[in-house]
């Protein structure tokens, strides 16, 4: 059960819809999502509230989790650096993780089944 | 203590009293808007709230009273008078002038305030000033005096008692062109046209808002009698204007059950207020009878000429505006002339009247749509009327004003819809 | 100008005014009931609470009214007449009849919206609306027949002044029935009966919905004269009812902090409710003392009356409506007998009143536990009360309305709590 | 019927009515006080408020009015009659006596309130009771003898008509001493003493409370004539309130967007109480003019005046309390000296009543900075003033009354500011 | 170290309770909860919001993080089956995958002490 | 591409702030930040709302995630346990675990270099 991996991407909210759908597209069908707060090379910024300063130095970001076979890691990839790379800091990162099992719980299947 | 000091009294007090209620419709207002948009635009159309009856009250006061009410040399426009200074004998009021004032001051921030929700979520906030400026300046009491300053509509008859055509209306139709030269919401409509829901961020807080409204509406209505004295008018009013919203609100919700499988909240709040609009024109002059009927038909117009607006217009209006103040507005002028007991086409009362009333609207639409285009089109060649993309999609409170309004709550980013 | 019509005027102007402020506590009642039970559901109570003002208003017009107040020909039922057409000369109003109807409007939604609150968070819509339509055709009506219409309950000299009974437990004693027939929200009780919290959403809305109440009780009771030109009354009438509601919301803190450990936030906004409900049945008649006094029992009893609702009776009750409404509509009824200046037990006037009072609570609870068991059991055996359990789980917003509530929050899926 | 029946009712409608609008403001201050904090403390001060209100009456009843009004012996406080007995008739009412004693209940309960906002997120709720208590027993009584029941103030000829001073100073100063003496929030000043926003909850409860405010000041104001006859004045105090409110919005988005980059819309909605704070002491006295030139030096005062408080004096006022209520108070009512029609500087009235102002002004935060030191400071050494540490953090409504005011929303744990 | 492992649980928020009980009932005291948004076989649906279409297709479910002693992750994926398994669509996914160390802040103690 | 882990804190909420000025100060720029709920030793409390019970046994804490080369480990983590161990229960934990993988979106780049 080595051929599983987790991909866990981070990136900007309003990439999500589009990358959800490109995510489709290619036949990944299950993920989890979390709303998150990151902060990186990009940094926040700082506002004015009545007359003291106010800043914002995590920003919303979304999480995406899947756990796929090894073997559509790449296209994963290359698809996710197509939707979300805007160039600009900020476009977040993709970090690929061993996973050893897999259960679907409805069903009690394991492993490339369950997903 | 003589009777004349009484009468002043009694109907000084309504006057007042009724301006009070009236003015509460502000927060109605700014509980319906905010409630039917994001919460990452609620700061700032709260703003814009308060800044509608913060300049309105001022121009008015300085200029626009005077244009509506001072005397009229041609019909159209009445004398301007800085500072709503001078005698205004020629009203022939039993209230003093300040009564009279304030009372039409805060109908004037009515009209202007209706126009922040239709182009809620988008709008630059100077851009909005301006028009707000102007609206209260200008449009408002043109009108205002064509119908209620002695002027031209007025002389041929026509009944708009407390402003469905005057305030609603005019606001609708502004809010109406506001929305369509500054274009939809990002993500409104689909690449093939499809409407997009875009659920506001409180429906309490909305509904919260309409109960405010109805509430000032038992100002709005009654009040314009402008006496207090009058107590079997005012008690009438009073009857007619919750029957038509209670109606209206009745019949959106089973339309809306109907058509969408499933009893709307938003619009059948909505429904509510649609009712509302529609009676404010004959509200003196319609029997209980016939107040229901003017809610049932602006409660069944409001929910198709939303979708109308919204679908085929494809004019993007966040929470209704045009749809409840605009064209129900209209419905309700028009129905004057169908259901006045004195004069109305059902009553036996012929064509005249309805005529008159359809006329009114048509002149007021024109006059409104046409310098509410100049004012936009100005302001969007100008200064520019809509924030650049990145600032919409991050939210107007943080980029115009540097707040978060929810600064506790976690706001979801990404909608769980597409 | 004749004096009658400035009393007519000075009456009118009260009552309509009054009328107002009686329908804002829509708004009250809309905020309380959506504040305390939880955001998945608030879009469906709003609904509840603007259809029942909107179909009491109607079905109260069309026939409620006429039910009340026609002329009584057995001390039962008044004598009906659609539309609220007739004389009703036979009442002596000094005001407008349609004056009349609208305060009378406003209270028969009172204690229809009641209702709503103990019965969320579980309740099919259209069961619902059903439920609201009757008892505003009848089951109110008939009460207020018995006790304002010149019934049976008035000819024994049955004290009710602004509704305690005849408003608020009619209300109450409606939704101890609803909530018990259709049993308690999912979660509410462990497997071995013990009473878990499930607290409301917002205490920030429900602390801003009894203000209003609070505020709308302004013209609840003092508008119950029916007359402006009753100085002293009315003036007696503001002071007791405010004392009642400020004692009723201190001694409830105080109780809640002694019995819980900490001053209890949501119970101490519905003791400051019990002192209103409690007061408003002798406001008129009890002095400023009597009135404290009456609140501070109004106080007391709520706390106990929630807890054994809610730990012995097993009835959910997610406001505490039956507590505030039913049984202390009750208590301050029957305190009318004790702390009536004239003709109260503790002022030297004997039984005779305090006997009368009970019975009239008595008679009031029989009538509408039993119309209201007939009515909630045969829409239970036909289209059914109760939303399927993954509704409930899931929310009625989302399920009987297709829609969220607070779109771009995010919610706790997950309570933290057990 | 006789003439002074009809100028009493007239009189009485117009103070009750009022005083159910004044009532209102304290809905208006929940929502204020509660927005512009943190959602970890909502419960905690809403319970503040309700108690202010709630032990205000009672306190006030029983002997803070009598202390106000009983005949002055002394010109420094009144000859005390528990519960509010006794005929009063030295006050030489139009309206019966418990029509004023509702009126000025609403008021000393306004002085109360204010402070909470200025103390909240970290006071003990028990010792807050206490010092509720105080103020209204004597602290707001004595102040309110001096201008109000015949005391050496209103001998001297100090005109402070509906309270700037007397209500809103007193409470302004209350808070400066309360928040001096407890200190700041943790987390609100860096090491090095830079003052850190901590922003509110809901910017948009926040502006309805000050739109509800705005409303409750149509009775605040008019209803200080004590007298619906007074036309004239009534009418024009409207105009002056209305004209002044937005004044003070309107300078305050300008000022806010010079200074700092963007129009701030907490500030703003402080600017709009600010010209409504200002304008209450000269109401009667001023033109609109000059309600127009003292809103917009409320307008300026309450920003740089929040400023100073905050980064000069270091004191934390989470709602900018003390800005809006203690120094535009003062500087509304030194304002008269300058703006009166009648007497003012502005208008050739010379120095004698601007010197009256000034030291009535003084003599008033004498009183009330050393009487409400005294107060926290005998709280502080006993029981003690201020939460432990670890309970503000988690926050005051879980740890002073077991709830949590939002326990459906997901609320952020970790700020997204530092 | 190698005996550590991080069991994820994605699964239905009402089934949340019942499943925390079971685990602490087989000694489980530690986990981490978030609330998190999925899609899988299971799809949302569209409902109708002012007469314009409304779908949502990310439903809220409930994701729980243990990190367990290996040996223990049979006995929490069988109880898990038992509690969260309702046989219909969206019942939701177990991942267990590798853990190379654990560390109590408190007490610095790290390896299965710390858990 | 061994050489590289995620490191998982869960601590309290009050804390984070000092932890993440701790850990920007050696130099860890990167982290995803995610609210989250955890029991553990440290159990709820019950309080009393309107006279019925009303316990909260899953406490809120913040979770950061940082993936870093893992010759950062130890000095992460005993930074952490500086600024977050207080000696009471709660103060949480510390899991890491293994990356096979990472990309930055915006420009591509993988590995160590990628964070
Ligand atoms: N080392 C890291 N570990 C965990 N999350 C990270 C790390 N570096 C970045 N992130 C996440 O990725 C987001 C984007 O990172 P950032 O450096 O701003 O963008 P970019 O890499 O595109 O320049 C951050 O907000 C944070 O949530
Ligand atoms: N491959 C995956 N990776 C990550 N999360 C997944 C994956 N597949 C499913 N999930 C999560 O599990 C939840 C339930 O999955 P679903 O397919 O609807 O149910 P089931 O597997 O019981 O038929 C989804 O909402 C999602 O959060
Ligand atoms: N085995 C575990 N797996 C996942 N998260 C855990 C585990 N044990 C503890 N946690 C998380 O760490 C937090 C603190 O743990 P706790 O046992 O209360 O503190 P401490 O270990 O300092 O005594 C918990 O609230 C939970 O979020």
């Amino acid at each position: 059960m080595s051929d599983l991996v987790k991909i866990e991407i981070i990136t900007r909210q309003k990439k999500f819809e589009e990358l959800k759908e490109a995510l489709n597209s290619i036949g990944v069908a299950g993920m989890t999502v979390t709303q998150v707060l990151g902060c990186g090379l990009q940094k926040g910024k700082t506002e004015i509230y009545r007359g003291a300063s106010y800043s914002i130095d995590l920003l919303p970001k979304v999480k995406i989790d899947m756990v796929v076979p090894d073997s559509s890691t790449d296209e994963i990839i290359s698809i996710t650096k197509k939707v979300c790379a805007t160039g600009t800091i900020g476009d977040g990162k993709i970090f690929v993780s061993p996973v050893a099992k897999v259960i679907r719980i409805r069903t009690g299947e394991e492993g490339p089944d369950a997903l | 203590m003589e009777t004349h000091e009484f009468v002043t009294a009694i109907d000084t007090i309504w006057v007042l009293l009724a301006a009070a209620l009236v003015f509460f419709m502000q927060a109605g207002f700014a509980m319906v808007e905010t409630g039917f948009t994001r919460s990452k635009n609620a700061g700032n159309i709260i703003m814009k709230n308060l800044m509608d009856f913060s300049i309105g009250s001022l121009t008015y006061w300085i200029v626009g009273f005077s244009i509506m009410f001072g005397i009229s040399s041609n019909g159209f426009i009445g004398n301007m008078n800085l500072l709503s200074t001078g005698s205004f004998e020629h009203l022939g009021l039993t209230v003093p002038k300040e009564a009279f004032l304030i009372f039409q001051t805060v109908f004037c921030a009515t009209a202007a305030t209706i126009v922040s929700g239709a182009m809620a979520e988008r709008t630059k906030f100077n851009a909005y000033l301006i028009y707000s400026f102007f609206i209260s300046l200008i449009i408002y009491p043109v009108v205002g005096h064509w119908t209620w300053g002695g002027g031209w509509l007025d002389g041929l008859g026509f009944m708009d008692f407390a402003g469905s055509t005057v305030v609603h209306s005019v606001g609708g139709w502004s809010a109406l062109m506001g929305a369509w030269i500054i274009g939809p919401r990002i993500g409104k409509y689909t690449k093939d046209g499809k409407a997009i829901a875009i659920p506001g961020h409180s429906l309490t807080l909305g509904a919260l808002g309409v109960f405010i409204l109805w509430l000032g509406w038992f100002g709005f209505n009654p009040g314009s009698t402008l006496s207090g004295m009058a107590s079997n008018d005012i008690a009438h009013i009073f009857v007619t204007t919750n029957l038509a919203a209670a109606a209206g609100a009745f019949i959106t919700m089973v339309i809306t059950w109907l058509r969408y499988g499933k009893p709307d909240v938003s619009m059948t709040l909505n429904g509510a207020l649609a009712g509302l609009v529609g009676i404010t024109a004959g509200t003196d002059v319609v029997s209980a009878v016939g107040s229901v009927a003017i809610g049932l038909i602006a409660g069944v117009t409001v929910v198709f000429g939303i979708e109308f607006i919204d679908r085929v217009l494809k004019v993007d209006d966040p929470v209704g505006a045009i749809g409840v103040h605009g064209i129900c507005g209209a419905v309700g002028t028009v129905s004057v002339g169908l259901f006045a007991v004195d004069g109305g086409l059902f009553y036996g009362g012929g064509l005249q009247l309805l005529f008159v009333q359809v006329l009114g609207v048509f002149a007021v639409a024109l006059w409104t749509l046409a310098t509410s285009f100049i004012v936009f089109k100005t302001i969007d060649s100008t200064i520019g009327l809509r924030v650049p993309e990145e600032e919409e999609v991050k939210g107007l409170d943080i980029e115009e004003h540097g707040i978060e309004s929810y600064a506790d709550f976690q706001v979801k980013g990404i909608s769980m819809t597409n």
